[in-house]
Formats: C-alpha cells, sequence, structure tokens
C-alpha cells in the first residue's frame, strides 16, 4: 500500500515519515490517509477559516469543537453547527441523508445539548430529472428527524444545473445545554476509562471521509462503484436511545469528555479527544464489538458505522455512567485508555499493532496557507443587465419558480411541531421557538442560494450572511452566533480555490460588518463533476434571542387601509443573480452588499419597530423573486389585496431585485404618523408602494401603465408544485 | 375531571412523551411516567401511550412496543374494566397491534410521512364521555406515515353499528368527504374507541396554545378526562 | 442443536387492498412496462433458528410469525425451512 | 398472451446493516423466541404479469426489479416465475 491509495500525496508521506521518525507501518498509513484527508484536516481550508470573526459577548464556545456555542439566557446555552452530507446523498439519498441528520444531532448531543431544531438546507439540478433524487433526500431527512423527535423548522432548496451530479444536503441542528453540564471532547484526563457506547461496527462507509468525501467522482469512477457496498444505514431508533443515554451518562457528572464517531469513525473520534485533551490513548481493538468477526484493526479503526459515541469516564463513575446507559438497552463498552503521553498506540489481541503521535494525526497535517496577494475583496465584476420593459407574466412565473414556490410539498414530510416549542415554523422566512426552559426563545434563520454567489463569491458570501441576519433581526431577535456549510468544487483547481477565498471572505467581512460571530461550520469541496462544479454556495445559519417568542412580529397583513413600504430601497435596483434573471438565462453577477450600511440600517428599522405598538405593522425581509413575491406573501392568498404604484424607470429592477438589506413592512394607518416620524428621526429610508384593500386582487401603476393580478391566480402559481407520485423504492 | 394521577407511558422511540406530560400538567394533572419494562401501572386508572416512534417504527408501527412488557398491565386494566385508555398516533397504533382496538394502520395512500393541521368531528358519542358530542370539532395536527385505518369492510361495518367509530377527519365545517382525508384512511377514521379505549391519530398534546396553532387539544384532553363511570 | 434459515412470507389477505402496490403498478406503467398487470407488495423476513430439527425450527418460526411478524387483522404468512 | 404470476424477493445485501431486524430480534428474544438467532427484513412484490411465455414473464420482472422494485445500491433481487 502507498500513499496514494490511502489519498496522501509524495509530501504528505514524508511529513508522516518525519513526525514518526520511520515509515508507517500500513495501519498507521491508513490512519494518516483519513485524519489527513481534506475532510478531516481542513487542510486547504483551515487557515482562510481562521480569518473569520471568531469572538463576541455571547460566544461560550466557537470554532474547534463538535459545535458553536453561544448564551441564550442566563446559564442556558445554545449549541449549533451545520453539517454536509452531500456525496453519501448522491450515492443513496434515502441513507444518506438520514445519516447526515444523524451526524448533526450527534455533534450537538456531544457538547451535552438536547436537540431542539433541524434546517435542511438542499441543492439539486433541474428538473424533471432531479425530482428521484429530491424525494429520496427528503424521505432520509423526514425519516431521521421525525423518528429521533427533532423538529426540522425550516430549511432551504435551491435548484441549478452544476448541482445535478452534485447535490447538496447541509443540515443545521440546534440544541440546549446548561452550562453545567457543557461537555467537549477536551476533559479526558490521563487514567481514565475510553468507552464505547451504539451500534455495533460494521464495514460501513470505510474510506468514507478520505475518499468519497475528498475527490470528485469523475477522477475516480470506480470510486462510487466500489463504495457501494458499504453504505451507511441510518438507524434513528439506536440514534434515539444514543441520544438519551449520552444526555443521561452526562448528568452523572461522570463524563469527562464526549466525542460522537463521524467521518473517519474511531481513529477520528481518537485521535481527537487526545489531541485536544492534551494526553493520549490507547485502545484494544480487539474489545470494540463488532457486526462482522472478521474485520481487521484498520476497518475497525475506519468504519463509518452510525450511532456510535465515544465516552471518556475515570474508572470510579463507570459503575453509575453503566447503569444510565443500560436503561436505554445500550451498553458501555471500555475499549481503552487515557494515558500521559502525547500517543495513540492501538492493540489487537495484547500486540501493539500501531503507535503513532496523536497531535502528529489531529493537528499536523500540512496547511495551505492562503496567497499573500489574495487581496479580498477583488474588484466587483461588470453586472450591467439589460432591463426590458415589464410583463405582466413574470409575476406568476417569478412566483412559480422552483426556487420561490411553496415548499410545502417538501416540509409536509417533516414533523415540524414536535417539542412543542415550534411558534413560527417552515412557513416562514425564519423559525421561531419557545422554550419550556427559559422565558426567551430562539429564533433561527437559514439562507444561501448559489446564484448569489455564482458570478461573485464574495458577494454571494456577503449576501448570505446580510440575509441570515437580518431575518432574525426583523423577527426583533438579537443574533448570537452564526454557522456557515462552505460548498465549492476542487480546490487544487485554481478557480475553486479562488471562488473559495471570495466566498469565505464575503461571509467574514458582512459577519465582522454586523459584529456577529461564526461560531462554528463545515466545509464540503469536490463537488464537481467532469471538471465542472457547482455554485460556490455557502449555507449561512444565524439564531438569535428572542424576548417575546409567544407573540412573533407578524409577516402577513391582516387588512384592508394599510400602508405599504420598501425600507432601505436601494437606489440602483440590480437584477444580478435574481431569480428573474435565472427565468431569463442571463444570470448576471449579484449586487454587492454595502456592508458599511446595511448592518445599521436593518438595526435601526428594528429598534423603529420595535417602538411601535403591538400589532401596527408586520414585516418581510426581500428575499428569492424580489419585492414581488415578498408582497404575495405578505398578502396571502385570500387577501386583503393591494394597490401599488412604482416609478416607471426601473420598475423591473424594483420589483424583482433580491439586493441585500430591503425589507417590506405593512403599517396600521393610525400607526402611519409614528412610523413617519420613527423613520425621518432614525434616518430610515423607505419608499412608499401603496395601500392594502379589501379586493383580493393585486394592482399595480406605473406612469401611465397599469396591471392587475387576482390574489387566487398568483397564489394557485406559488403553490402550482404539487407532490408527484411516488417515483422511488416502494 | 378528575385529578386523579394520569400514567404515561414511555417505549424506547417514544417522542411525545414529554409533550403530552406537559399538556396535561397545563391541566393540572398530576402524572405518573411509566417505563416500558414496568410491570404494572401503580395506582394509575387513567393511562396515555404517546407518539413516537417506538422501536423505530420498524416492522409496523406499534407491533414491537405492543409486546412489551407494561402492555400486559395495560391489557389486565383493560380486561378487568379499571383502566381508562388513550393511545395518541403511535400509541393508537399499538393498541391496534396489541388487539386492545379493532383495525390496523397501514402506511399513508401516498407512501410518506405527513405532518399537517386537520380537522376531525367527534363521529359517535363514546359511551363514557358525555363531553365528546357528536359532530363536536377540533383543529389538530396529525404527523405520521402510517395512520391509514384499515380492516376488512364488513368489520368496519360492524364498528359503525357498535358505534366504535368515535373521530373522523373533516372540513372546517365539519363536511366528511374524501378530499378531507388526508391519509387514506377507511370511512376518514381518525379514532377509534371502545369501552374505555380509545385512540387517534392526531396529536392533542400538540394543540395547547393558541400560538402553538391551535388550542383546541387542551379541550381535547379535558373531555378525556372528564370520563365517566369509573 | 443446528442451525436452520427460515423465510417467513407475509402478503396482504387477497380482500384487504393494497393502494402501495397500485401506485407502483402506475409508475411500472408510466415506465413502459405494460405488461405488469397488478402489483402486491408483501414482507420477507429470513430468521436464523438454532433448533433440534427441521420440525422445530419450522414450529419457532411459525409461532413468530403468529405472535409477532404479521398482523393477522390483514395478513397471511408462508414459513419456508431451507434444506 | 398468458398470465403468469411472478413473485420477486428482494433482501438486503449482506453486509448492509439492518436496525429492523436487530430491532425485532431483540423482541422475539424478549418473547422467550429465544432461538432465533438473527433476523433480517426483506419485501415481497407479486406481479401478474401478460407473456408470450414464462422467459419473457421473468424478463419483465427482471426489468421492474432492476429499475424500479429493488435498490441496487443496497439490496438484490430473485425472480421466481410459478408454474
Ligand atoms: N466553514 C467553517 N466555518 C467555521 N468553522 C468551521 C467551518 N468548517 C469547519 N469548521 C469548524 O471546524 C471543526 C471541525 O469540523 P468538522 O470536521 O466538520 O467537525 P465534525 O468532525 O464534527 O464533522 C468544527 O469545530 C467546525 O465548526
Ligand atoms: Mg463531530
Amino acid at each position: 500500500m502507498g500513499p496514494q491509495d490511502v489519498g496522501l500525496t509524495e509530501a504528505e508521506y514524508e511529513a508522516v515519515c518525519e513526525r514518526l521518525g520511520r515509515a508507517p507501518n500500513p495501519l498507521e498509513l491508513g490512519l494518516f490517509g483519513a485524519l489527513w484527508s481534506e475532510h478531516c484536516s481542513y487542510k486547504s481550508s483551515k487557515s482562510a477559516l481562521a480569518t473569520l470573526p471568531q469572538r463576541g459577548p455571547a460566544v461560550v464556545a466557537g470554532p474547534g469543537g463538535n459545535a458553536g456555542v453561544v448564551r441564550l439566557w442566563d446559564d442556558w446555552l445554545l449549541a449549533f453547527k451545520v453539517e454536509s452530507h452531500n456525496h453519501p446523498s448522491y450515492v443513496e439519498p434515502v441513507q444518506g441523508a438520514a445519516t447526515g441528520v444523524g451526524g448533526i444531532i450527534r455533534d450537538v448531543v456531544a457538547m451535552g445539548a438536547r436537540p431542539i431544531a433541524l434546517m435542511d438546507s438542499l441543492r439539486f439540478g433541474p428538473e424533471p430529472a432531479s425530482e428521484r433524487l429530491l424525494d429520496g433526500v427528503v424521505e432520509g431527512v423526514g425519516n431521521y428527524g421525525n423518528s429521533i423527535g427533532v423538529p426540522t423548522v425550516g430549511g432551504e432548496v435551491y435548484f441549478g444545473a452544476g448541482y445535478a451530479g452534485n447535490p447538496l444536503v447541509n443540515v443545521l441542528c440546534a440544541g440546549l445545554v446548561r452550562e453545567a453540564s457543557l461537555m467537549s471532547s477536551a476533559g479526558a484526563r490521563s487514567g481514565s476509562r475510553v468507552y464505547l457506547v451504539g451500534q455495533p461496527t460494521g464495514r460501513d462507509g470505510i474510506h468514507g471521509a478520505s475518499l468519497l468525501a475528498s475527490q470528485d467522482f469523475s477522477e475516480h469512477p470506480e470510486a462510487v462503484e466500489s463504495m457501494r457496498p458499504t453504505v451507511q444505514v441510518g438507524d434513528p431508533f439506536t440514534g434515539k436511545r444514543l441520544m438519551e443515554a449520552t444526555l443521561a451518562a452526562i448528568a452523572t457528572g461522570w463524563v469527562q469528555a464526549v466525542q460522537d464517531l463521524g467521518a473517519a469513525g474511531l481513529t477520528s473520534a481518537s485521535a481527537e479527544v487526545a489531541y485536544r485533551s492534551h494526553c493520549g490513548m490507547e485502545l484494544d481493538l480487539d474489545r470494540v464489538p463488532l457486526r462482522e468477526a472478521s474485520m481487521t484493526p484498520y476497518e475497525i479503526m475506519l468504519s463509518e458505522t452510525q450511532e456510535r459515541m465515544l465516552l471518556v469516564v475515570p474508572e470510579a463513575g463507570a459503575a453509575v455512567v453503566a447503569d444510565a446507559v443500560r436503561r436505554w438497552d445500550l451498553e458501555l463498552i471500555p475499549v481503552g485508555r487515557v494515558v500521559d503521553e502525547d500517543i495513540l498506540r492501538l492493540r489487537w489481541h495484547g500486540a501493539v499493532v500501531a503507535e503513532v503521535a496523536a497531535s502528529a494525526l489531529a493537528g499536523g497535517c500540512p496547511v495551505r496557507t492562503v496567497p499573500e496577494d489574495a487581496r479580498w475583496p477583488r474588484p466587483a465584476p461588470a453586472l450591467a443587465l439589460e432591463e426590458p420593459a415589464f410583463q405582466p407574466e413574470w409575476l406568476p412565473q417569478v412566483l412559480a419558480h422552483p426556487d420561490v414556490r411553496d415548499r410545502e410539498y417538501i416540509y409536509r414530510r417533516y414533523d415540524w411541531m414536535i417539542q412543542t416549542r415550534t411558534v413560527w415554523g417552515p412557513d416562514h422566512d425564519v423559525a421561531v421557538l419557545c422554550l419550556h426552559e427559559a422565558p426567551v426563545g430562539v429564533t433561527l434563520a437559514l439562507s444561501g442560494p448559489g446564484r448569489w454567489a455564482a458570478a461573485d463569491a464574495w458577494a454571494g458570501g456577503a449576501g448570505a450572511v446580510a440575509r441570515a441576519i437580518g431575518a432574525v433581526l426583523l423577527q426583533d431577535s438579537e443574533p448570537l452566533g452564526l454557522t456557515d456549510g462552505i460548498n465549492c468544487g476542487n480546490p487544487n483547481r485554481p478557480a475553486v480555490w479562488r471562488e473559495f477565498l471570495d466566498l469565505v471572505g464575503g461571509i467574514r467581512d458582512a459577519a465582522t460588518a454586523f459584529a456577529v460571530p461564526v461560531t462554528g461550520g463545515n466545509v464540503s469541496f469536490h463537488n464537481e463533476t467532469e471538471g465542472r462544479a457547482i455554485w460556490p454556495t455557502a449555507v449561512i445559519g444565524a439564531v438569535g434571542r428572542h424576548d417575546h417568542p409567544t407573540r412573533p412580529w407578524p409577516d402577513r397583513v391582516p387588512e384592508a387601509g394599510w400602508r405599504l413600504v420598501l425600507v432601505n430601497p436601494p437606489t440602483v435596483p440590480g437584477l444580478g443573480g435574481s431569480v428573474w434573471a435565472y427565468m431569463r438565462g442571463n444570470l448576471g453577477a449579484y449586487p454587492r452588499p454595502d456592508l458599511t450600511v446595511i448592518p445599521q440600517r436593518l438595526r435601526r428599522l428594528r429598534a423603529l419597530l420595535a417602538r411601535l405598538p403591538e400589532g401596527a405593522f408586520c414585516v418581510r425581509t426581500v428575499g428569492d423573486g424580489g419585492l414581488a413575491a415578498a408582497l404575495v406573501k405578505m398578502l396571502g392568498p385570500e387577501g386583503p389585496g393591494a394597490a401599488i404604484a412604482l416609478e416607471p424607470q426601473a420598475l423591473v429592477g424594483r420589483l424583482f431585485s433580491e439586493v441585500a438589506g430591503q425589507a417590506l413592512v405593512a403599517i396600521r394607518p393610525g400607526a402611519w404618523r409614528a412610523f413617519q416620524a420613527g423613520a425621518e428621526a432614525a434616518a430610515v429610508a423607505y419608499l412608499e408602494l401603496g395601500e392594502t384593500w379589501p379586493d383580493p386582487v393585486l394592482s399595480l401603476q406605473a406612469g401611465t401603465q397599469g396591471w392587475s393580478w387576482s390574489l387566487a391566480a398568483l397564489w394557485a402559481a406559488y403553490r402550482s408544485r404539487v407532490q408527484a407520485p411516488r417515483p422511488s423504492h416502494s | 375531571m378528575s385529578t386523579e394521577a394520569v400514567a404515561v407511558i414511555t417505549f424506547p422511540g417514544s417522542n411525545c412523551d414529554d409533550d403530552t406530560v406537559m399538556a396535561l400538567g397545563r391541566l393540572g394533572v398530576p402524572v405518573v411516567r411509566r417505563w416500558y419494562r414496568d410491570r404494572d401501572l401503580g395506582e394509575a386508572r387513567r393511562v396515555v401511550l404517546p407518539g413516537g416512534f417506538s422501536y423505530g417504527d420498524y416492522l409496523r408501527s406499534g407491533a414491537l412496543a405492543a409486546r412489551a412488557p407494561i402492555m400486559d398491565a395495560v391489557e389486565d386494566g383493560v380486561a378487568t374494566g379499571r383502566l381508562t385508555v388513550l393511545g395518541i398516533c403511535n400509541g393508537f397504533q399499538i393498541l391496534c397491534e396489541r388487539g386492545l382496538l379493532p383495525g390496523a394502520l397501514r402506511p399513508n395512500r401516498d407512501g410518506r410521512f405527513r405532518c399537517t393541521w386537520e380537522w376531525v368531528r367527534v363521529a359517535t358519542a363514546p359511551l363514557h364521555w358525555p363531553e365528546f358530542r357528536p359532530g363536536t370539532r377540533f383543529r389538530l395536527p396529525i404527523a405520521h406515515r402510517e395512520g391509514a385505518f384499515t380492516l376488512p369492510r364488513a368489520e368496519l361495518d360492524r364498528l359503525w353499528q357498535e358505534g366504535a367509530v368515535f373521530l373522523q377527519y373533516c372540513g372546517p365545517d365539519g363536511a366528511v368527504g374524501d378530499e378531507y382525508n388526508p391519509n387514506g384512511s377507511m370511512d376518514q377514521v381518525a379514532g377509534i374507541c371502545r369501552g374505555r379505549v380509545m385512540g387517534l391519530m392526531p396529536h392533542p398534546e400538540r394543540a395547547v396554545a393558541a400560538y402553538l396553532g391551535s388550542e383546541d387539544g387542551l379541550r381535547f384532553l379535558r373531555a378525556w378526562l372528564a370520563s365517566e363511570g369509573e | 442443536m443446528n442451525r436452520y434459515r427460515v423465510v417467513v412470507a407475509i402478503r396482504l389477505k387477497p380482500e384487504v387492498l393494497d393502494p402501495a402496490g397500485q401506485a407502483v403498478a402506475g409508475v411500472l406503467d408510466q415506465m413502459g412496462m405494460t405488461g405488469v398487470e397488478s402489483v402486491r407488495l408483501g414482507r420477507l423476513v429470513d430468521l436464523e433458528v438454532a433448533a433440534d430439527g427441521p420440525e422445530s425450527a419450522r414450529a419457532l418460526a411459525e409461532a413468530a410469525a403468529r405472535r409477532l411478524l404479521a398482523n393477522p387483522v390483514l395478513e397471511t404468512f408462508e414459513v419456508a425451512v431451507e434444506p
């Protein structure tokens, strides 16, 4: 076996030899191959990610652990992170998506937190070819989340040609933990025992991290075929018991460190715990419970069997922890112990079969530096899009577009209400949860259209951050932290590398401008087929604290006579990156968000609205489909309708521009003066659009021209996606 | 409404147990929790089998939990007439699998999980529950993959004659028709009641506050707690 | 004690409607496989049984099928002990 | 054209984890049927096929299994035409 068989370059192989002071044996080489893979080591992305703002008053744990943690209220903390499962979902959509959900749930549980919400971010190729994949992925997300009892409270889905052979499945999980129960992988102490809990180990997903997720399928067509027998299967039933058992074990107070077994299985879990705890670990691999008797140490170390957790417990606590675990029909299996030296020592029936420094495995991979000359952001690409004369059929067409239309066909397959916290679920732009544990709520937003980053990754990254934080702010919530799921092509291609740096740059600059830290995230590379990469895609999750979660700011206008205004109207309502432009086959570049003004403007708007009496307004951020889509959603299918008037010049831009920072607000007549005065005092710019009226009709006047649409027809377009007959395996 | 304690059973994989306990708590009812391996229900004379995915819904929903040790105690309590039982969603499936209620809950007609708000109406007044008057409507969520109530036609006809068909899916105005059937249940059946054993697919424990979508679940549970003739 | 492989085949009673099977039939039809005139979905359970002889293996599998694997309300089952 | 009854038996590949089978085995054990040492769940599809002869009935069923009924990533299938 040579370095290339485990995905290492010659230079990396030499670095391994140097760290060991000798050549690795085949097992040791395999360990390095897995942990020095892109997926586990972040060797390409690490130094770029280090530039993200990571500190803030609410941050309890930043990037580096299983999930980021922010302080929500008193000693109640929120752990949250996004994780991708793109490649496995392409190979087997149902199980790939299900195991993705299981994996991110275990990350949050490993922090000691009880998961309270999931959100999924999906990307597919154009329909109808992608229908079966979508059906399978939605099935898988639902199978796992529904069964384990964590509500999927929202998500997003977009379509684009680049995703056809590279669907994206990113899942965000958030969980609640009290400060005293906060766990990490850094607390292991020398002399303690190392235990495994959960599913016996099989040959599932071996090489998943190093090969499957770190290479293009087109470079290795045989990889897909040879991966097939080892597809991981999600077992939410064991997942549920493992979650309860782990939380119960932590509640005994005896657990020093927890780590889930994810990518690169036991290798990653043991090396990470040892490295982060500044100690070492000895494992007796013959004690690991196996599903297939004939497995080798190599297979045991690299198996990615799901639903397994590693716990470190001192001898004295073992009995108590074992009891807590056994209640859930699981066993606490001793597999090794923590030692006071920087080593990962593996034994097989007593004989040492591998012995390498834990720090070399978990922290030793040579990383790629960000070139000095990578000045971010680059100059913006030209973006002028011709604006033709307005056509009335564009409105229903935009509403029916796969990137805009109603997502009910997806979220009805998710249990979004379990745990009875969901005040606002997936039928809104943000999710609002009330807590049984504390007098505050949680607001969650997820966003990241690839369209916006297609031609200008910086603009797309910054736009996604502005939109996610904007949605949280305009739900009267205090943003506490961000998590970012970055998905790109092959980073060894200069163009992709550039896109990646720009995307991170956009996220960094926007997060900095909003002063909201990034507390964790995920990077998935090699999302490309035959040299064609996906659009660089940053899935941004934002979490906020809501002080009145049972009375969220409404997003639907209740009656006739309300004034409609567009707040923060862009001077140039650029159409680049919008659904409208995409529909016409000329996407252009997304207008760069002006980060010097957007954060203050959104905060001022929030403060202004907060001073109005309750029930005096409703508000929506402007997103996919622009003002037009926001308006139709705010009016609802039964009305009231609205009469609005716009300037004839740049009419199309006004209606369909997706420029960040815009918000649609409706004001009750009695509160109009207060709004006006407040806006003037706070220098909030707005454009008067018109008023709601009783007719369930939207009418638009621009100069001498006028059009009108029945809301019923617009909503029929919005809801045009019907549930297809079940296309997949019965 | 009696304030005697209600037992809520947790099976491995139950996941609406906490919500059910909280909902009963909102009504001021003391709750005792029971574990599937327990062999008795203690003093409790009322028991709720909550929703969820007991045993992962593997094999058939409810089939594995129906064989759990605690179900012997439930069956005894029903046989001796001292126990009042409510099965919600997975709990309903468990009761059917155990044979404590007739019929079976098969996969939804489109084969998919479905989580939506639905209307249900009382089709037949259950003998021991005066507050469930025929025609009373509730707006409640459903969340299941296997909720299509099924049994041979002649047996369902017999259930109608016996007065066991308790709840049906309906429109907001109470109209019954296949357009209001979310899962392909025969005769739009959403719940069954025989003697003191009641089961339904919708989740009353989730509809406990206006800000969660409806308070009808509290109304439902209050009516259930007001059973007579103990 | 010997080990036997026992296959339990579980089918819906003929009088019970099978909408999932019908849906599959519809999709096959759409895919051009029009020769398939009806589809009924059933379940298969493979057991490994330790028993004295094939007859006691069968008896055990039958008990498992009757008491758990099949739902008597809707289903019937057949047991086959592999030689 | 004749009509054939064809049975498609679909099983998980042996190396693929079967959590449902595991759970069923655990419950059979609890119920005292300890002789059952392993359980794997599969699916059964009964087809009625119109074809010229048994061989073309088999070919059609195999196509249906390959293209729709079975998931090649996780499952294998066998086709039996009933006489
Ligand atoms: N895009 C990113 N932004 C910020 N932090 C990141 C990003 N990607 C990864 N990280 C951090 O790097 C660490 C390792 O991530 P990962 O390997 O995905 O964790 P896991 O092994 O739990 O899947 C995590 O703490 C994660 O939050
Ligand atoms: Mg992890």
